[in-house]
């Protein structure tokens, strides 16, 4: 169980740090879809099957799309490259900042006594949850769900009204 | 018809309907307005004549009507009627002379724009007065106290676009007001101390013995009884409305007003209820006199501020020239004898006065209304002039009145009014000033009034207005007529030997006659000193008339200082304008500044401050130092500038910065030992 | 160590890779998918404990991942429309210009 | 006793109506006023149903409407009225319509304004009869936004920067309020007004809250409160908002958000923290003391209009708090002879709440008469309204110059006005419980009567000067705004009983806690 999780954690971590320092957005994607798939495996290890596959549908399924469309979309074409590190003065003060976080995440994961049994696996059914959703749970479902028809609502007229917003500022 | 306490009502009610017929009226309907206001005070005298009757039948009774106003806690706010003779003949007085003058306003505002405006006002301020009269209850007569201000008020305004008179009129009612601050402290405190204001109920008013003695008998901390302190802080109300020194100021200045209103309001009623108001709580005012060791009675307290009244208004009437303010520093001098002789401890003599005072006085406002409608509204008497010839009418009439007013023996209403506070006075044991002050303005008053009618109805025309001058339409000179035989009758109401109305008003069914020869002494000296004075006066004014409008006041070539300085009455309205005026509006840009500046300061710092502090939260936005110390930053719409200086727009800043103090966060509380 | 511990660390590892990605590239696609990273490394935490919990029945941190991803799909949509919108207003999707904000 | 939701109605009829605006895009401008105006209406009539209904004897909460909202919180949607709740729900029936009238002149985006008018009808209602903190706070805050716009869109030349500085004041008292509120939360685990009421009488919720910490509480309360109202030296937003707030707005402010203040002293901190607020009521007292002089004071020397209608705003608000702080403090500190002690305090009490609260309806009428007055003269003279530029406006429009000097009589508290008779009470019960507090604010009551009269002479006596000349009295549609209003004053002057009858039984309770 140990190995095949560390199994998965290596191989999301490693996507996700080459990911971030590629200098081919494309790539950079791609390689995060992989990372995303990773993060799906550690969902299914961990017995909450059906958040796997709300992972794959949506992150793999839809965001990677979503991603893909708008690099294609913002870029004047394909050969021109974005620098990986913007400026030597970034780099260093964000990988300082990022090992502080882990410093203190790391620490504070290591000195914390974790007393829970590691049990087997237990499975939660898709019915059991659909329960918990429909029933205590229903008033965040709905707001949940406003949230994404806003949103949906809010890229759509973000994306489809910039060329109005152009002469305006033209003006 | 028997009108008892519980009809009591429909006497203010009367001219109150008037008042909203008045006020609902089109701009067209002046017949109406007026004969509303008439009728309604006409209907309004016939019912007090009825209350009278009923209160002569037991005239020590106490006929009272309460009910409740509104729910309070357990209990209520409890408001009321009384009819007693001082109710009725208040009620009498007030009716009659009103209704007259309501007749003769009809000649004398019959061109004005806004006549049926003046009828709406008269009559709301006769219900306001006739309302104060029947009250029961010291909140009932509060409330109508300060609605026949505030008819006061705008019957002063009446000729709002004259600035004088809009200021007069605000002025008469700020003065009042001040006096009526302290009314309504005393009337909280009263409320406080016995828990109702009815007069009487039964044995629980406040003017009833068992709070009498629990008031006598409480002692403050300064020394006072409470009922003494209760007792000044309710004359301070009718200082402000009685215009007795310091507050007399208002009054004449109130002379702004259309004269029947001088007449109505600023010397028979209004400027009277002050008196009346005393002479209705006389049983709280006195009943710290059984105390011998206190620091002061109430009642002292009256009687000087009276003596010092009455004997002021009657040194600076002698110098005015405006004949309305002649009258109307009369009207505060003779106040002052009626507080007077409420202070010695004779508040029926003092009714006495109000009652005759009320129709004389009423009767010289309406004569020097008539002369100055004849006039073609020329007030000032050194321009007028051998009126008699043209206005015999006005002039007999006037006449009568001048001679009630100075006290001339025997026949004159004034006379025995007059002497019955005198003979009081001299029966005081506390002090023989008052006394002395009251004769020296007996000299003084028919001094001054002898210079008036000299002046104004003796010698030639002086101006083009007072030769032309013809005397006034029946409608003005009958209510003169009928006021001049009031003047002359009502004396014989209460005459020594027959003092009907003293006994009716003490509640005496018995009329207990003294001899004239009771207090012969005084009555002589005070024949003696009204003579002099009329002779001082013909003397100087009536043997050499004056030849023209600018001829200097003998007076005044006599000793100038003396003459200027009381011309200028004694310089209280520069006095007040230098410090009490001065320094209420010091206090208002005091604390508009104080607001602006303090307030204000305190904030724009706190905005200075958290400006520094936005700014030192910025690492490397110098400008933003330069900047904000010398931005003058406007209170927090400054400070969120300068926080907005910490807003960079720089997307990854923010996520550097929320890391870091993260880090710091958890350092923080790691370091610091957990919780 | 335990799994959990194991869980966790990885959790933490994701989410500084996420942060150092947002800090240091300039370009904003990649800034948000840094975030989604951030967000991505904190859902794995609900998980580790919903797993290690005590209260394994109820399902709580399932469906609070659930709503995390909802709300995170919402952000990316929303996110990379604005990443279009800025890109056509100004012709670049670097951060660093992206800074009408600025006080 | 009421199938209906009336309370429900009540709040979120406005609320309906804003939402039927912003649907109908294209709605005539004449068409939403006439929607907006019925339905800002429709509230005073269930108002009135509410009030026909209402059992004055019974001083619980009544037409309770309580369900279960957001369980893990435990936190309810619950409504409920008193007397003291319908007392300023009927006022914002009034006033509301009153106001809406006012602005039925406006050109400018006329939808806008009267659906944002309506959002902050609706937010003020519930602030008035939520009885959970949770979505009363939600009320409270929201009333914040359209109030903002409201200032900010149709204001004078001063109007964002004051519209700011009203927001940024009121938001950070509201913080502290909000804070404190998630500390009492966190204690006691409710968050409704009768269940906290009823912990802190029992003193539970000192013992959750600890000593130190209920004190913290009470000032992050207080301080939300007491910007609002405003007390004393929280006030500087009021004078340049009022004054920059176009016509309905600032009669709408006046009169009913200045109340939802009061209202909270009066709900929230009292009950809440009685002996805190006994602790505190010395200084406090001294704080209301000073809004009603220095308020009045300040008013005098203003010569804007409408910033002397705003200071006077503060000095009648100052009342209505001068009574509470005397009452919470209970008049200790008096000497009194011990037989009468006990029924004289409970009576001067008694007053004084009930001053406190007819003080509250009778200044939401006269004060927002005043507004409008000010913004009848503003109209008509190109938006100035200096004193100075006026004269003789009488002489022109003797009917205005009538019903504002009304308005103003009110005001200044003339006896057979309605302005009196809360001020008396006020005036008897703070002397029966704090003698020398009254006798310091009469020092206001002199101030008001002072400046009111200064302005009444100067604008409207005199002879016709600056903007008097050809100055248009009033037309039906004015006239309809300000006599209902008039009319009440004159009523509730003659007749207290109608206002008294409704609340007397709840101040009984109150003065013998």
């Amino acid at each position: 169980m140990i190995f095949a999780l560390i199994t998965i954690a290596l191989f999301t971590l490693a996507a996700a740090a080459i990911a971030m320092s590629l200098r081919n957005l494309v790539h950079s994607a791609l390689l995060l879809v992989v990372s995303w798939a990773g993060v799906a495996m550690f969902y299914l290890w961990a017995g909450a099957e059906f958040l796997a596959f709300a992972q794959a549908l949506i992150y793999l399924g839809a965001i990677s799309m979503v991603v893909l469309f708008a690099v294609l979309l913002t870029r004047r074409s394909l050969a021109e490259l974005d620098p990986a590190i913007d400026g030597k003065w970034r780099g260093v003060t964000a990988l300082y900042t990022g090992g502080a976080v882990a410093a203190v995440l790391f620490g504070a994961v290591l000195f914390t006594p974790l007393n829970f049994a590691a049990g087997p696996v237990r499975s939660f059914t898709v019915r059991q949850l659909g329960e918990q959703l429909m029933g205590p749970q229903v008033a965040a479902v709905l707001v949940v769900g406003v949230i994404l028809t806003v949103a949906l609502l809010g890229g759509v007229v973000l994306a489809a009204a910039s060329r109005r917003h152009d002469k305006e500022d033209a003006s | 018809m028997i009108i008892s306490a519980q009809h009591l009502w429909l006497i203010p009610a009367l001219p109150l309907l008037a008042a909203g017929i008045g006020a609902l009226t089109p701009r067209g309907g002046r017949s109406l307005s007026a004969g509303a206001a008439i009728a309604a005070m006409v209907a309004a005298f016939i019912l007090s004549c009825l209350a009278l009757r009923t209160a002569l039948i037991d005239p020590a009774a106490h006929q009272t009507f309460n009910f409740a106003w509104f729910d309070l806690g357990h209990g209520a706010v409890r408001l009321g009627f009384l009819l007693d003779p001082l109710t009725a003949f208040m009620c009498v007085m007030v009716t009659f002379v009103g209704a007259l003058i309501f007749i003769f306003s009809t000649g004398y505002m019959k061109d004005d724009a806004n006549f049926k405006q003046f009828f709406c006002f008269l009559s709301l301020f006769a219900a306001a007065m006739l309302g104060l009269l029947v009250a029961n209850s010291l909140l009932l007569l509060f409330i109508c106290w300060e609605l026949v201000g505030l008819a006061s008020y705008l019957l002063i305004g009446f000729w709002f676009h004259k600035p004088s008179a809009a200021a007069a009129a605000k002025k008469a009612f700020i003065t009042t007001r001040i006096g009526d601050l302290g009314f309504l402290f005393g009337i909280l405190w009263l409320y406080d101390a016995r828990g109702t204001l009815l007069f009487f109920d039964g044995g629980h008013g406040v003017l009833e013995a068992a709070s009498l003695s629990a008031m006598a008998g409480t002692t403050l901390s300064c020394g006072l009884a409470l009922s003494t302190a209760i007792g000044l802080l309710i004359f301070c109300g009718a200082v402000g409305k009685s215009g007795q020194f310091p507050l007399h100021v208002w009054l004449p200045d109130a002379m702004e007003g259309p004269t029947p209103v001088s007449a109505l309001i600023h010397a028979a009623t209004m400027v009277a209820a002050g008196v009346f108001l005393i002479a209705r709580v006389y049983p709280l005012m006195s009943a710290d006199q059984v105390l011998a060791s206190v620091p002061v009675h109430a009642l002292t307290v009256v009687a000087f501020i009276g003596g010092i009244t009455a004997l002021m208004g009657a040194c600076i009437a002698v110098a005015q020239n405006d004949i309305k303010r002649v009258l109307a520093f009369s009207t505060v001098s003779q106040l002052g004898y009626m507080m007077l002789a409420l202070g010695v401890g004779s508040w029926v003599a003092a009714i006495f006065h109000l009652l005759t005072h009320a129709f004389f006085k009423a009767l010289l406002f309406l004569g020097a209304g008539s002369v100055i409608h004849a006039a073609h509204h020329e007030q000032d008497m050194r321009s007028l002039g051998g009126l008699r010839g043209p206005m015999k009418t006005t002039f007999a009439t006037f006449a009568i009145g001048m001679m009630a007013l100075a006290g001339v023996p025997f026949l004159f209403s004034g006379f025995w009014s007059k002497e019955a506070i005198l003979h009081a006075a001299l029966e005081w044991d506390v002090s023989i000033l008052p006394l002395i002050m009251g004769l020296a303005a007996v000299v003084l008053t028919a001094f001054y009034m002898t210079r008036l009618v000299a002046e104004v109805f003796f010698g030639k025309a002086r101006s083009h207005a007072a030769e032309h001058a013809h005397e006034s339409p029946a409608t003005m000179t009958i209510p003169l007529v009928i006021l001049a035989a009031c003047a002359i009758a009502l004396g014989f109401l209460g005459t020594p030997a027959f003092p009907w109305l003293q006994a009716k008003l003490l509640g005496e069914a018995e009329v207990h006659g003294h001899s004239l020869l009771v207090g012969a002494g005084l009555m002589g000296l005070s024949i003696v000193l009204v003579a002099l004075g009329l002779g001082a006066g013909w003397a100087i004014y009536g043997r050499k008339l004056r030849q023209s409008a600018t001829a200097k006041d003998p007076l005044e070539t006599a000793s100038p200082p003396l003459f200027a300085a009381l011309a200028a009455r004694l310089g209280f309205d520069e006095l007040y304008a230098a410090t009490v005026g001065r320094a209420n509006l010091a206090f208002g840009a005091l604390s508009a500044g104080f607001d602006r500046y303090v307030l204000g300061g305190t904030i724009s710092f706190l905005t200075r401050f958290a400006h520094f502090t936005g700014v030192v939260s910025l690492e490397n936005d110098e400008s933003g130092l330069n900047a904000g110390f010398n931005a003058t930053s406007e209170k927090l719409r400054g400070a969120g500038q300068s926080y907005s200086k910490a807003q960079t727009g720089d997307a990854h800043g923010y996520l550097r910065v929320l890391a870091l103090a993260f880090v710091v966060l958890v350092l923080l509380v790691v370091l610091g030992g957990g919780r | 160590m335990s799994p959990l511990h194991i869980c966790l660390l990885f959790s933490s590892a994701l989410f500084c890779i996420g942060l150092v990605g947002a800090l240091a590239r300039s370009n904003t696609i990649l800034v948000l998918l840094g975030i989604e990273l951030m967000l991505n490394a904190a859902n794995i935490n609900f998980i580790a404990f919903w797993r290690y919990g005590p209260n394994h029945a109820d399902g709580t941190g399932i469906i609070f991942v659930l709503f995390s991803i909802a709300v995170a799909a919402a952000e990316a949509a929303v996110g990379l429309a604005l990443v279009i919108a800025i890109y056509r207003h100004r012709q670049t999707i670097r951060l660093q210009e992206a800074n009408t904000l600025k006080g | 006793m009421n199938s209906l939701p009336l309370l429900s109605l009540l709040v979120f009829a406005p609320w309906a109506g804003a939402l039927v605006l912003a649907l109908l895009p294209r709605l005539s401008p004449s068409a939403s006023r006439g929607l907006a105006l019925g339905t800002s209406l429709s509230t005073l009539l269930f108002g009135l149903i509410a009030c026909s209904d209402f059992n004055p004897a019974a001083t619980a909460y009544q037409f309770v409407e309580v369900h279960n909202w957001i369980r893990a919180l435990g936190v309810h949607y619950y409504l409920g009225l008193d007397g003291m709740s319908l007392l300023l729900v009927l006022l914002t029936g009034l006033v509301a319509p009153a106001a809406l009238l006012a602005s039925w002149r406006l050109e400018r985006d006329v939808r806008l304004f009267n659906l944002l008018f309506l959002l902050l009808q609706g937010a003020a209602l519930g602030v008035f009869l939520a009885l959970d903190f949770f979505h009363w706070f939600i009320f409270w805050e929201l009333s914040l936004v359209p109030a903002f716009f409201l200032i900010k869109l149709w204001g004078g030349p001063g109007a964002p920067r004051a519209a700011y500085q009203f927001v940024i004041y009121t938001l950070a008292g509201s913080a502290f309020m909000l804070a404190a509120f998630a500390a009492i939360y966190g204690a006691t685990g409710s968050l409704s007004f009768p269940q906290l009421a009823h912990a802190a009488a029992g003193g539970e919720l000192a013992a959750a809250l600890g000593p130190w910490w209920i004190k913290i509480v009470f000032v992050g309360v207080f301080l939300g409160l007491a910007v609002k109202v405003p007390l004393f030296p929280f006030h500087t937003w009021l004078p340049s908002a009022y004054a920059e707030a176009p016509t309905g707005a600032s009669m709408f402010l006046t009169g009913i958000m200045s109340k939802m203040g009061v209202y909270g002293f009066f709900r929230l901190l009292w009950p809440l923290f009685p002996a805190q607020l006994h602790a505190a009521s010395g200084v406090l007292l001294w704080l209301a003391l000073a809004g009603v002089v220095l308020g009045a004071f300040a008013a005098m020397a203003q010569t804007d209009l409408k910033r002397m209608i705003a200071y006077s705003s503060i000095n009648h608000v100052s009342y209505c708090l001068l009574a509470l702080f005397a009452v919470a403090g209970g008049g200790s500190e008096l000497a009194r002879d011990s037989a009468a002690t006990s029924a004289a305090l409970t009576s001067a009490k008694e007053a004084a709440l009930s001053g406190a609260l007819l003080q509250m309806f009778n200044h939401g009428l006269s004060a927002s008469a005043l507004f409008f007055c000010a913004g009848i003269l503003a109209s008509r003279n190109n938006g100035n309204r200096g004193l100075a530029d006026y004269g003789g406006v009488r002489t022109s429009a003797p009917l205005f110059a009538g019903l504002c000097g009304l308005a103003m009589f009110s005001s200044i508290g003339l006896p057979g006005l309605n302005g009196f008779v809360g001020e008396f009470l006020i005036f008897r019960g703070v002397f029966g419980l704090v003698p020398y507090a009254a006798a310091v604010a009469c020092l206001g009551l002199f101030a008001t009567a002072y400046f009111l009269l200064t302005f009444w002479q100067k604008v409207f006596h005199g002879p016709v000067a600056g903007g008097g000349k050809n100055f248009a009295d009033l037309d039906g549609l004015e006239l309809a705004t300000l006599l209902p209003g008039i009319v009440l004053m004159f009523l509730l002057g003659l007749a207290p009983q109608l206002l008294a009858g409704l609340i007397n039984p709840l101040v009984t309770t109150w003065a013998a806690k």
